[in-house]
Order: structure tokens, then sequence, then C-alpha cells
């Protein structure tokens, strides 16, 4: 294998970019000083940028969603790898798919549901369509629209659907949170949290009707083609980066972190069915 | 003024033919004068019903708008104590960790009590007081309210609570006029809202925030430097270049790199598009097959927009610049095999024929009889896209490729600076114009057309 | 033998102005091989794949998609078929922008130019608010609208609409610019008023270039409108980011918006020059 | 009808391009305005029609300024005293009677006139003029499908239909050929003759004015250099309006047909332009 | 150099354009082909100078046939048999001098042609050929800011700077007014005088062709009807040739500024012109 002469970081996150930029810049510079080559960082505006970059081979790392690493492995198994995945404090390397209504309109779990709209954010969003349109089917809640819920609608995004269940523009949204902390800060992280800081929702007016399974939280991966010592060295750096400095493993984790820790394929093997599952039923 | 000429209608005419057939023409006009209006009101309410218009006047959210516009061209300031562990409470903009505020900068209507508490002063009079315990007390128009951190909730006895609070076991939200003010378990958070863009020019760190702008041009000629080394006036190029909340100099950046796709590919496109150009032309290609092919090909890279260029591409180049170049480069190169091979079609022969008649090879018919026809043509066009694709490099930005585009769709989506929107669309905005001026006065110098 | 000096001379003065000429165009020409070759550069350099690495890579992209969609080939026409209203919704889009912001241009057009504004002295004002309304990519206004009304297909509208009234706008008043006075000037002798000056004796001879315009912009925004789809103005620009952001296992269906799209804008593009054409008898319309 | 200049001026930049004209005018007749090419004719009619502005000077058409009306009574004002130019001024894409029907935009509301909603009465007025001025065949043409001729004979009808007290006429007919120039010129008279309006012509020859006109005044750099009948205009005069040398000859401003030809006042013509 | 063409046919469709034209040149004169319009005479020069393929027929220059040439054999050609066009065929946003210089561009090599690094030699020649047809003032000037006489001159020069053995004239004088179209056609005699270079021009007015030329062909339908001196060219000739009836007047076909005038055989004026 030849060396490499440069390397790529993608960097994916509900941030914006230039505070992306800013949070992993540290990151950029211990992987210069460890690989011994110039590295760069690329802020994709979405998931499918990041995705293509990895997929070309223009990107060499990036840490993705779940659903990411699983479109990126079903659409080619020799891509990329996952080798280690963010530790939420507790530990855990988990979130939640959160279902949320308001609070004055009766609604209390997603058996009130019944007859009512269900907005789902981004199809493409493993916490925002891809878990709850597959787990609830199995609770008995047919995701078919005007068999259970009288509608199913899109909103485009996570905001976007906590700002149409605050506007009643649906009865109920799915959006995620790591299920960590209080509903009533709209949990520590996730886009609940986001909005309410944001000073679009007060967590008052929501319920929350229903909580998914935990969600695996994506992988960091890399090209699987990169030479060994160079994957070996670009993974050590970051496990190791909460104890070298945990700012910059908190800006790169974007949010408090117990740090990073080694993932495989198998991990994410549910998600791959599960997406293999949603691509079936759209076939039909 | 009394009518002194006689007019008396149908009997003294001579003939009825002129006058039916006034009438038919008046008539004729009539019905599409009317005919236009109506379909034109037709069609649009129709499409009102089919976008649910009345829906979706009635679920605007004006509030939001108010939000946006009030963000524009304000910002917030944060006084936040975590209750978890009791910390000091920090006075931050727009709570952002790079924009604490150090002791020493904090802004006046804060003040620290000795014992660790603090006091908050908010627009119209009204107050916070938080203890050391985290208990707070707050204060709107004369009246008091107790609001407490506990175990598992917040403790306050409010009976009948006014309608700007919003209160449960669990949360309080006090909306005020220009702050807000949240209590929970979690925590306790204030915002007051204040005018401008702050930080705008320097950051925290830099030695030169909060200064006048009089001592500012004071310290920029004369005065000790600030930064021990280095004359003032550099640091604060540096410094406002370097800016940590605004980031100016990669905003510059990315601007730069929006005009460098533009440019990269309209003029890339303008060299691709000239030769294929001569093949979609019926006058230099007489092949009916190789025509078609061109022309087609032509429709296709145009038929596709650029931005699903830029997906198809992005496979190939990655994220970056180079992707939208590219994009911009395919698309234009249809639009503008298009356009040259109309322009070439309409060129004048009789040129053609007469440096044809001396004995010349036709690369020296084209270069010399050809191009000084097409060559206005072709200028302006490359440069009326250019100020067009400007603007669309922005928006491929959005989506993929980087640039200004992306720093605004971003900013846009998490909702969180709307004051850096404003700045983004601001800068936007007066770069398309300098562009469109730009280009109007290239093509004025250049081809002598007015501007 | 007398005339030497006089054409050598004339020669000589031909001569330098010739090389004047050749080294004022070989100079913007160097600047311009200059700038393209560093910009070329540079945006290799900030790119995350390299040109020449990714040339040999560019169709793989594509032929993934394309071996997808062929494999289902069969269901093709049924997935169009679905895909029918969110291409209606997308045209009309376009047409209610075109519309509107053809009627906000002709008034933007009218109250800008010079011999016909009902105001002289705010021609520039208004020549300027056009110019910024032209700026605003449609995107932006877009974003702020969703935020404000919500996603569908009503921002995206309003949204084209404005942009379109400035791009238009300054198209219309170059064609009402070149209009003749005389008709306005004998209205404005029997006493018409300025509603009726304009109605009745400029826009008869702006109409057909107006039109052609209004067509060639049509066109325009049916492209303008598919993409707001992508950041969630409704329209067939929404299925297509679904589709093709899925991935494989979608392309299919990215494949069928696809081609909607496609022969969508071609259609129109052949039928907005062929109505340029006949209204403007041949004048090319740009 | 009285109508009264009163120092009329109207400066552009440096220019006096009307200088202090004042006349009066006490009952209908049918004058001609003479004199070289920047004299001012052009400003002083436009001046009358309001569609340029005075500088100073007052206008008093039976005891009111009209150059101190605004907007709607500045439009009634300029519906009753027509106004004819040397191009025409029609609108040349829309149809003959739609431009007569023109005439009313004062009197009928905007939308008559967008949407075609003309009463069957104007209609037929305006055939009824056109057929008058012997162009009533063309009435559902184009505009811009007629002759230069015809043309002005809309724009006198389009003037006709104002129904106005004064018509004035700026060069109408300096585009046209001498057989149209003619028919034009006594059409004017005849309208002066049988309805008994003012006209008011601008005329760059000096044989029409002197044989349509009952009074002639003279201009020269923007004043009024002579008021008269036709019999006071002598050669002298007219070289004086001229600013010529001895060397100036009549014909050089000459576009008549025939130079012996006697004004239209040719009963059995006037009979048939009376028929209607 | 000896000229002959054999049986020179063009058909189009159905039309035959030139129909078995033959003629012999044996040394250089000016020739004029007459005809009326649709008679080939375009036709047959554009053959000539290989613009348009024959159908069939030769074309013999110096014992080869020129119509057999293909490539830069055929293009050496027609450089050396300039064409020169009713409608100048000129670049028009070009100036005056490039475009003289295209009379070049066969002979100097690709990068010349793209570039346009014309020797400093060419362009004082290109200059001098200017003065000689009087236009050098011109120069620099573009093209199409010049009268349609002097663009015409150009077109001369450009021929002129071929430096051909013939040069084919298409009706050069008939865009131009007279006074240009003898300036033109002075120019012609005088190059064929004093360079002894053959011209052949279509001429449509009799006139013109009786006055400066030595030889004269008729064109009917296609074919040669007529060949010889402007003596024998006898109006009952004319009249065979325009296939006119009996009221034929030759008056209709000119355009002659003075009838007078004699064909410019002015020594003088031919010393000047010789004098580069
Ligand atoms: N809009 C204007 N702006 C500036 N100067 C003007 C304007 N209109 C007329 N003038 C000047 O005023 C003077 C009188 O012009 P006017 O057109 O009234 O003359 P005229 O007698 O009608 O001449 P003509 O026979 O050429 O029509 C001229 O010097 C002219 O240049
Ligand atoms: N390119 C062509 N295609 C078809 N027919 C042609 C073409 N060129 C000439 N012809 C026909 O050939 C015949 C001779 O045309 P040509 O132009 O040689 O005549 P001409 O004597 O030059 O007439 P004119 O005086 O009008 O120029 C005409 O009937 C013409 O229509
Ligand atoms: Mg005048
Ligand atoms: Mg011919």
């Amino acid at each position: 294998q030849e060396p490499i002469t440069r390397f790529n970081i993608g960097v994916l996150g509900g941030e914006n970019a230039q505070d992306r930029m800013t949070s992993n810049e540290c990151l950029r510079k211990y992987a210069e000083e460890a690989l011994g080559v110039p590295v760069k960082l690329f802020t994709p505006a979405d998931y499918d940028g990041v995705i293509q970059g990895l997929l070309g081979g223009t990107l060499d790392a990036a840490i993705l969603g779940a659903s990411g690493y699983a479109k990126a492995y079903l659409t080619d198994p020799e891509a990329v790898e996952p080798v280690l995945v963010k530790t939420n404090l507790d530990g855990a390397a988990n979130y939640f798919s959160i279902g949320i209504a308001r609070k004055d309109h009766a609604i209390a779990s997603m058996d009130d549901m019944k007859g009512k709209v269900l907005g789902f954010g981004d199809p493409n969003s493993t916490s925002g369509y891809l878990i709850p349109a597959v787990e609830l089917p199995k609770q008995g809640y047919s995701m078919k629209p005007g068999e259970y819920f009288k509608d199913i609608k899109f909103t485009g995004g996570h905001e976007q659907t906590i700002v149409a269940v605050k506007n009643g523009d649906v009865d109920g949204g799915v959006t995620w949170a790591d299920g960590l902390g209080n509903w009533e800060d709209g949990y520590n992280s996730g886009a609940l949290r986001k909005a309410v800081d944001a000073g679009l929702v007060d967590m008052n007016d929501l319920v929350q009707i229903w909580k998914s399974e935990p969600i695996p939280e994506g992988p960091l991966v890399v090209r699987k083609a990169l030479p060994a010592d160079v994957k070996e060295k670009f993974t050590a750096l970051v496990a190791g980066l909460i104890d070298k400095d945990k700012e910059c493993a908190y800006g790169v984790a974007s949010g408090e972190t117990g740090g990073f820790k080694p993932v495989a394929h198998d991990a994410y093997a549910t998600i791959i069915e599960v997406r293999k599952l949603e691509e079936q039923k759209k076939a039909n | 003024m009394t009518p002194q000429i006689p007019v008396t209608p149908a009997p003294a005419l001579p003939a009825p033919a002129p006058l039916d057939a006034a009438r038919r023409a008046i008539a004729r006009q009539r019905r599409i004068a009317l005919a236009l209006p109506v379909l034109l009101l037709a069609y649009l309410f129709h499409a009102a019903i089919a976008f649910d218009l009345a829906g979706v006047a009635g679920r605007a959210r004006w509030d939001n708008a108010v939000t946006l516009m009030g963000d524009f061209w304000s910002y917030k300031v944060h006084v936040t104590r975590q209750n978890r562990d009791g910390a000091r409470p920090e006075v931050s903009i727009e709570g952002m960790r790079q924009a604490r505020f150090a002791p020493d900068q904090e802004p006046g209507w804060v003040t620290r009590r000795p014992d660790g508490g603090v006091d908050v002063a908010l627009p119209a009079g009204n107050e916070v007081h938080i203890a050391a315990d985290g208990a707070a007390r707050l204060v709107v128009d004369g009246t008091a309210y107790d609001v407490a951190p506990r175990g598992d909730g917040i403790a306050f006895d409010i009976p009948g609570p006014p309608a700007w609070m919003n209160a449960s076991d669990r949360r309080l939200t006090a909306t005020l006029p220009g702050a807000r003010v949240t209590f929970t378990r979690a925590r306790t958070e204030i915002l007051r809202r204040q005018a401008g863009w702050e930080l705008f020019f320097f950051d925290l760190q830099s030695p030169f925030y909060g200064r006048s702008l009089p001592e500012l041009a004071r310290l920029a000629v004369a005065g000790p430097q600030l930064r021990p080394g280095t004359p003032n006036i550099a640091a604060m190029g540096q410094d406002f270049w370097r800016n940590g909340i605004w980031h100016h100099g990669d905003v510059a950046w990315a601007m730069f790199e929006t005009v460098l796709m533009a440019f990269l590919g309209t003029m890339g496109a303008g060299l691709v598009a000239l030769p294929l150009a001569f093949l979609a032309a019926s006058n230099f290609t007489p092949a009916r097959l190789v025509r078609q092919v061109a022309r087609r090909g032509f429709d296709f890279l145009r038929g596709v927009d650029a931005l699903i260029w830029t997906i198809v591409l992005s496979r190939a180049f990655g994220p970056g610049p180079l992707t939208g170049s590219l994009a911009i480069l395919l698309t234009d190169t249809g639009s503008f095999g298009k356009l040259f091979s109309e322009a070439l079609e309409n060129v004048d022969g009789k040129p053609i024929e007469g440096l044809r008649s001396t004995g010349a090879g036709a690369l020296a018919r084209n270069r010399w009889a050809v191009m000084p026809q097409i060559s206005p043509v072709i200028l302006s066009q490359l440069l009326y896209f250019l100020e067009s694709n400007t603007r669309s490099a922005t928006v491929i930005g959005a989506i993929t490729g980087g640039g200004i585009g992306l720093l605004l769709v971003q900013a846009i989506q998490t909702q969180k600076d709307w004051e850096h929107v404003a700045y983004y669309i601001v800068l936007i905005v007066l770069v398309v114009m300098l562009m469109d001026w730009l280009s109007g006065r290239l093509r004025a110098r250049l081809i002598g057309e007015r501007a | 033998m007398t005339q030497r000096p006089i054409h050598n001379r004339i020669a000589a003065d031909y001569r330098a102005l010739a090389a004047r000429r050749r080294s004022y165009s070989a100079i913007l020409w160097g600047i311009f091989i200059a700038l393209m070759v560093a910009g070329f550069r540079l945006a290799n350099a900030r790119s995350a794949g390299g040109f020449r690495a990714g040339l040999p890579q560019i169709l793989d992209y594509p032929a993934e998609l394309v071996a997808e969609a062929w494999s289902k080939a069969a269901g093709l026409p049924g997935l169009m078929a679905g895909f029918l209203p969110a291409l209606v919704e997308t045209i009309d889009i376009a047409a209610v922008s075109t519309i509107l912001g053809a009627l906000g241009g002709a008034v933007g057009a009218l109250l800008s130019t010079r011999g016909l504004a009902p105001w002289p002295r705010l021609v520039p004002l208004f020549r300027r608010l056009m110019d910024i309304t032209r700026a605003i990519p449609d995107i932006v206004i877009a974003l702020l609208l969703i935020f404000v009304l919500g996603g569908g297909p009503i921002p995206a509208a309003l949204a084209i609409s404005f942009h379109t009234a400035g791009a238009l706008g300054k198209m219309f008043s170059e064609v009402a610019e070149n209009a003749s006075l005389a008709p306005v000037e004998g209205l404005e002798s029997v006493g018409a008023n300025w509603l009726q000056r304009m109605m009745l004796g400029v826009l008869p001879q702006v109409a057909p270039d107006w039109l052609s315009y209004a067509a060639l912009r049509f066109e325009i925004n049916i492209r303008a409108s598919a993409i707001l789809g992508f950041v969630g103005a409704g329209g067939i620009g929404y299925e297509l980011r679904n589709a093709i952001s899925w991935g494989q296992g979608r392309y299919d269906a990215a494949a069928a918006v696809f081609l909607l799209l496609f022969l969508t804008i071609v259609a129109v593009d052949q039928a907005s020059s062929a109505i340029r054409n006949r209204l403007t008898g041949g004048r090319a319309a740009r | 009808m009285r109508i009264e200049a009163r120092g009329l001026t109207r400066i552009f930049g440096a220019t006096r391009a009307v200088d202090d004209a004042s006349f009066v005018i006490e009952r209908p007749c049918m004058i001609g305005i003479i004199g070289s090419s920047g004299a001012g004719k052009s400003t002083l009619l436009r001046m009358m029609n309001r569609l340029t502005d005075a500088s100073a000077g007052r206008l008093i058409v039976d005891g009111r300024d009209v150059l101190a009306l605004r907007g709607a009574a500045r439009r009634a004002w300029q519906s009753d005293c027509a106004m004819i130019f040397q191009q025409f001024n029609l609108v040349p894409r829309l149809d003959v009677v739609q431009n007569v029907l023109h005439g009313l935009l004062n009197k009928r509301g905007t939308l008559t006139a967008l949407f075609g909603l003309w009463p069957a009465a104007d209609i037929e007025r305006a055939v009824a003029i056109l057929d008058r001025l012997g162009i009533a065949e063309q009435a559902p043409k184009r505009a811009e499908a007629l002759s230069g001729g015809q043309q002005q004979r809309v724009a006198i009808a389009r003037a006709l239909m104002q129904d106005p007290a004064i018509i004035l006429a700026d060069e109408p007919i300096a585009s046209l050929d001498p057989m149209n120039a003619q028919v034009v010129m006594d059409s004017l008279r005849a309208i002066h003759d049988e309805d008994g309006r003012t006209v008011i012509a601008n005329l760059h020859t000096l044989d029409t004015a002197r044989r349509y006109c009952d009074r002639i005044i003279g201009m020269r750099k923007g004043r009024i250099v002579f008021d008269g009948t036709p019999a006071q205009l002598t050669t002298a005069a007219a070289r004086d309006i001229y600013g010529a040398g001895a060397g100036f000859s009549e014909a050089a401003t000459s576009t008549a047909l025939e130079p012996q030809h006697a004004p239209a006042r040719d009963p059995a013509y006037a009979a048939r332009l009376l028929a209607d």
C-alpha cells in the first residue's frame, strides 16, 4: 500500500459549519502531528455529502450516524469500517427516538394518537424516521397512512418536527434526544434541547408520548483502503483524546462525553437489517 | 363648451360596414383584455387552493417572524446558574463558551453579591435576584415571585400565574419585555436581549474589545501597544480577521470560494462549450446526426440542474469547491452550447465566403470571420452568467459544495445565530450586486454595449 | 514616389496601434489564464478530492444509479406516475411565481424607467430596490419563510416571486426604455392619467418582449422550484432529495423523479423558446 | 372663449425656449405660428397643453389660469385642449378606433379603456368622425399599418373625439408628403370653419400659414416678433422672423403641391365633409 | 497565362444555372459578363473561384484543370484568383488593414493566421495598396464604419493583397451609388491596365460593361449567348441577351453618373496609381 499524502476528515452534525470547524480544529492538529501529512476538515451540509466522500475515497474518516453507516455499508461493504463509538457520560453509546405532543392536546401516549397526524423528520434520519418506522408497527401502530394514524407527514428535519408539533401542524412528532438529564430541559442534548434553548418551544407545553429502544450512536469510521498504520494511529489518537485533551474530545463528540470506545461492524447489524427492511417495504 | 360638431349617428352614416368592423375590433380587444386577467386570476385562485393558502395563512407564525426580525439586529446575553453543582452564575453572549465574560467585563446590569449571589436588572424595571443557594426571586412590575430549585423539580407558590408566565412543577418560564427567565431544577437562566451585533469587531479575548471608536482610532495611530510586538493597527486587523465569534476571515474565504466556483464554472463552461457549439450549428456541421447528438447533449447538460450535478459529482470529487465548480461548468456548458450555437447559426455568411475566396483554410476562416462576429455574444453571455452563477454557487454551496451558502443555510437551519444569518445575507447581496455592477461595466467596456 | 512617407507613416501608426491592441489583449488573456489556473489549483487544493484522482471515478455514482434503476425498470412508469402530483406542484410553484414576479417586475420596471416613472426622482431608489431583490438568492428567502409559514409550496412560490420580480424588473425596464415615448405623450395630451398612459401607451409596445422574457423566466423558475424542494419547500425536488439521499435501494425512485424532472425541463425549455421566437419574431430574448 | 397668454416663459438650462410670450385670442380663429427651428414654437404649444411646465407666466382661459391646474383638473384642461403632433403619437399596435377613442380617456373611467368597455354611442361617434375625415374604412386596422397622412388624420380624429375648444397642432404636416399635407391642412381648416373651434398650428412653411390661417404669430428665439393677418406678413416681416438675409426666398420654406392652388374653401368639398 | 473553360456546367436541382459554358482567355484582359438576373453569371464566377463546385466541365489554367484541385492546392488556386463580391464580404468588426491582410491568409503560416502576427512588410504593403485605392486614411477604422464605396475598395485591396493573376468581381457596383460605382470601376480598370491582371466582372448594366471592358460575354439562361468586343454588342445583341422585346431600352440598365463621361484612362491618374 502506498503511503498517504493527505488525510481528510468529514465532520457531520447539527451544528453550523463554522462551529464544527472550530470544535474539530484541535483534532485536525493532533492528527497532523500523529500522521505527518496535511490534514483537512470538511463540513458538508448533509449526511449524503460525507457518505459520498467516504465512498469515493475523498474523505478518510468521519463520524457517521448509525443509518448513515448502514447506507455506506449497503452501498459498498468494502468502503469503510467502524472503529470507535462515542459514549455518553454514563458510558452508554446510545440515544433515543422520542415522540412528543402538545400537552394541551390531551395526548399522553401513542395510544391517544389514533386518527391523528404523526410527523417525522427527514426520511434519511435514524431517529427521526427509520427507527420509529420500524418499531411503531411492531407495537401495533401501523405506518400506513389512514390505518392507525390519520396521516404521516415528513416535516423535513428535527427542528421542523418540533415546530410543527408546537404549531399544531401535526398532532405528534418524533425527534431525538440522548435520554439523559431532565425532560423539562429537553434532556441533556439533542434536537429538543436545542429548540428549548433557542426559545422555540417551552417544555412545559410538551409531553413525551413515546420512547424508542436505545439506538446505537453512529461510529467513527475510517476508509478500509487506508494503510493499516494510518488507521491504527488515527484510531489510537481519537480513543485517547479524552485523556489527552478533554475540551477537544467534547468538541469532537459535540457535547459532553465519556470518551470513545472501540466498536465493530456487528453493533450495527440491526440497523442495517432495519434499513434493508425499510427498503423492501418501499419497493413494494 | 357645447359640442358644435353635428354628430348624428347611424342614419347619417354612409355605410354600416366600418361601424360594424369597428365594433368587432373593440369587441375582440374587450375579449382579450377581459380574458387574460380572468384566466390569470382563475389560475392564481386554483393555485391558492392547491397550496392551501388559507390554511397556511392561519398557521403562519408571525411571532416567529417577530423573533427572527428581532434576532437579526439584536443578541442575547445569558446569565446561567447550574443548580446541580451550585456553581457561580456565568454571564456569556448567546450562551457561547467562547463568549463568556470575564468578571471585570461583565455588563453593568449584573451585580455580584459578596456571598456568591447575583442581582440581574432587566428592562422595564424588572429584576431577578439569585441567592447563593440558588433560590431566586423574580420581581415583575413590583410584584415578587419566589422560585427555588428542588431535588425533583422546582418549588414556588404562585396562585394563578400571570399570562407571561408558563409554570409547571418542573419548569417555569417568564417571558418579559426584552428578556426571558427560565427556572428548572438543573439550571436557572436569564436571557436579556440587547440591540446590535455584539463582538462584531473584536471578541472578548481581544484587548480592543469594548473600546469606543475614538479610543480605537487613537490607539491605531499612537498609544501603547496593547499586544507588545505588534503595532496596534495590525493587531486590530488580526483580531478582527480572527474574530472567534464572527469568523470574518473564514467568512471572507467562504465568500471568495463561492465567487471562485462561479468564476471557474462559468469561464470553464465557456471554453468547453465554444468548440462544441460548432458541432451543434447547422451551418458548420452539415451532418444531421452529429448535430442532433450535440444538441441533445447540451439539452441534457442543461436540463440536469447544477445542483443535481453537484450530487452526482460529489462521489468523484468529494466535498469542496471543485465539485461545485465542475457542476456549474457542466450545466453552463449546456446553456452556452445552446446559446453559442444559436449565435453561430446567426453569423453572417458573407465574411466567411469572402475569406474562403482568398483560399483561407477552415481554421483561419473560423478565427477571422466567425470569431469576431460571435465574440461579443460570447462575452456578454459569459459576464451575464458570471453574475447569476454567483447566486447559484451560493445555493450549490448550501447543499453540498461549501462556501458562504453552507454557512448561511446551516446558520438558518440551526436557528441559533440569526444575526449571523443577517450578516451573511448582507454580504451575499453586496457581492452579487458588486458582480452585477462589475459585469455590466466590463460588458460596456469590452463590447461597447450600453451598460 | 512622393506618397511614400505618407503611407509609411500610416503603416507605422497602424503597426503601433496593432501592437498596442495586441499587448492589451495579451495582458487580458494573461490575466484571464492566470486567474483560471490559479483558481483551479486553489479549488483543487481546497477540495477533499483531487481533479485528477476524481476524473476516473466520475461515472461511479451515475453507474450505480442507472444500474439499480435499470434492474427495476419495469416499476419506473408506475413510480413516475406516483410522482406526478409532486411535479404538478413544482410547475404550479413556478407558474405562480412567474405570474406574481412578472406583475411585480412590470410595476417595478415602470416605476424605475426614466421617462415613464411617475416619480422621476425615486427612479434610483426603485432601481436599487430591484437590484437587492435580484441579488438575494431565492433559497435564502425560502428558508426564512419556511421558518414563519412552515414547509410547503407557498414559501417557495413567494421566494421565487421575489427574486423573479427583481430579475424581470431589470429586463422589463430595459425593454421599456427602448419603447417609443410618442404614444405616451399623445395620451398625456388628451388628459390620460399615469395608469392609462402605461396600460394603453406602453404595454402594447412592450408586451411581446415582456412575455418572451417571462416565458424564459418560467423555464428558469421550474428549476428554481425543483431546487427549493431540496430545502423542504415541497414539490418534486423534495421527492428527489429523499430518494437520492436514501441512496441505494431507492435509486429507482431517484431515477424516476429525475427522468420526470428532466423531461419537464426540456419540454418547457423547448416550448418557451418556441413561444419566444414567435413573440419576438426570431429576435433572441436575453 | 377668451384665451390670454401673459408673459409665458420657459427656460431650459441656459436657453429661454419661450421668452415672455403674450397674446390674446378673443374668439375662435385659426392661428399659424411660424419661426425657424428652435424658435420655441413647440415649447409654446406644449406649455399651453400642459405637457411642459411653464417657468413663468399665465395662460388665462375664461378667467382661470390653466397653468396653475394640478392633477385631475390639469388633465381635464388637457382633454379640453387637444394636441396633434408631427409624429402623430398614436399607439401603433392598437387599432384605429381605439386610438380615436383614447380621446375620451379623461372622460371615461380607466377600466373602460383597459377592457374596451366603450359605450356603443362612443364607438359610433368615433366612426362618424373617422368618416368625416375620410378614413372610416381603416377603423379596424392597426395604426401602424396606415400611411403617414392617414395616421395624422387618425390623430385629428382623436383630437375631435376630445371635443375640445382648442386644437393645438405641432407641425402637423412636417412628416407628410405634399399630397397628404394638403388633406390634413384642409381637414384642420374645415374643423375650424365648421365647428368653430380655435386651431393653433405650428407651421414651418410660410405659404401654408398664409393660405390657411386667419392670423399668424411669428416667433424668433423664443420671443413673439410678429402677430398679424396673413396680409400683414410681408416678405420683410418674414425675413425678420426667420432672421434671414436678403437672399431669403419664401420658396425655400414651401412644401405646397401646386403653389397656384387656392385654399380649400371649395363649397362642394366643405359640403361633403359636413355630410355626416 | 491562358485560361480556358471547357463545357463548364452547374446544375442546381432542376436548374442548369450554368450550361456548357466555354471560352478562352489568351492574355490578360478586362472582361464583362452581362445577362439578366438568374442568367448564371454569379455561378460561373463562383465556379471559377471554386466557391461552388462544377457539375461538369473543365477550367484549364496554364495547362492544369483547376476544377480538379483539392485541399491545399485548391486553396492555393483560390489565392491566385481573387474574388470581389456585391456585398463586399468583409469582416465588419475588424479594421480595414486586417481585412486587407486576410488576402494573405493562404500564404502565411497557421500561427500568423491564428494570432494575427503579420510581418511589418505585409502591413506596409497593405497600407500601400489602400493608398493606391485612395483610402489609406481609413486604415485603422473598422470596416463597418466605412461607406459602401470605401468598403468595396477595401475588398479590392484585399484582392490585390492576394497578388492574384485573375480578379473575379461579382456585380462589384450593384450595391453602390453611381458616384462610388464609378470610383470602384475606375480602380478595377486601373488594376488591369497597370498590373496586367485579368479582371472578369459581372455587371448588370450594359453601359458600364461597354465603357470599361475589352471583351463582353453575354449569358442567358446559363448559356453563353454572346462573346465579343463592346463594339460588337449592338442593341439587337443586347436585346437577345436580356431576352427583351422591342421595347428594350438600354437606359433601363444604366447607372452611370454622367453618360458622357469617358472611361478612366487618364494617364496622369494611372501614373499616380502606379507610383507605389
Ligand atoms: N426638453 C428640452 N430640454 C432642453 N432644451 C429644450 C427642450 N425642448 C426644447 N428645448 C430647447 O428649446 C428651444 C426651443 O425648442 P422648440 O422645440 O420649442 O423649437 P421649435 O420652434 O419647435 O423648433 P423646431 O421647428 O425644430 O421643432 C430649442 O433651443 C431647444 O433646443
Ligand atoms: N445555391 C443555389 N442553390 C440552388 N439554386 C441556385 C443556387 N445558386 C444559384 N442558383 C440558381 O441558379 C441560377 C443562376 O443563378 P446566378 O446567381 O448564377 O444568376 P446571376 O446571373 O448571378 O443572377 P443575379 O443577377 O440575380 O445575381 C438561378 O436560377 C438561381 O436560382
Ligand atoms: Mg418643434
Ligand atoms: Mg449574381
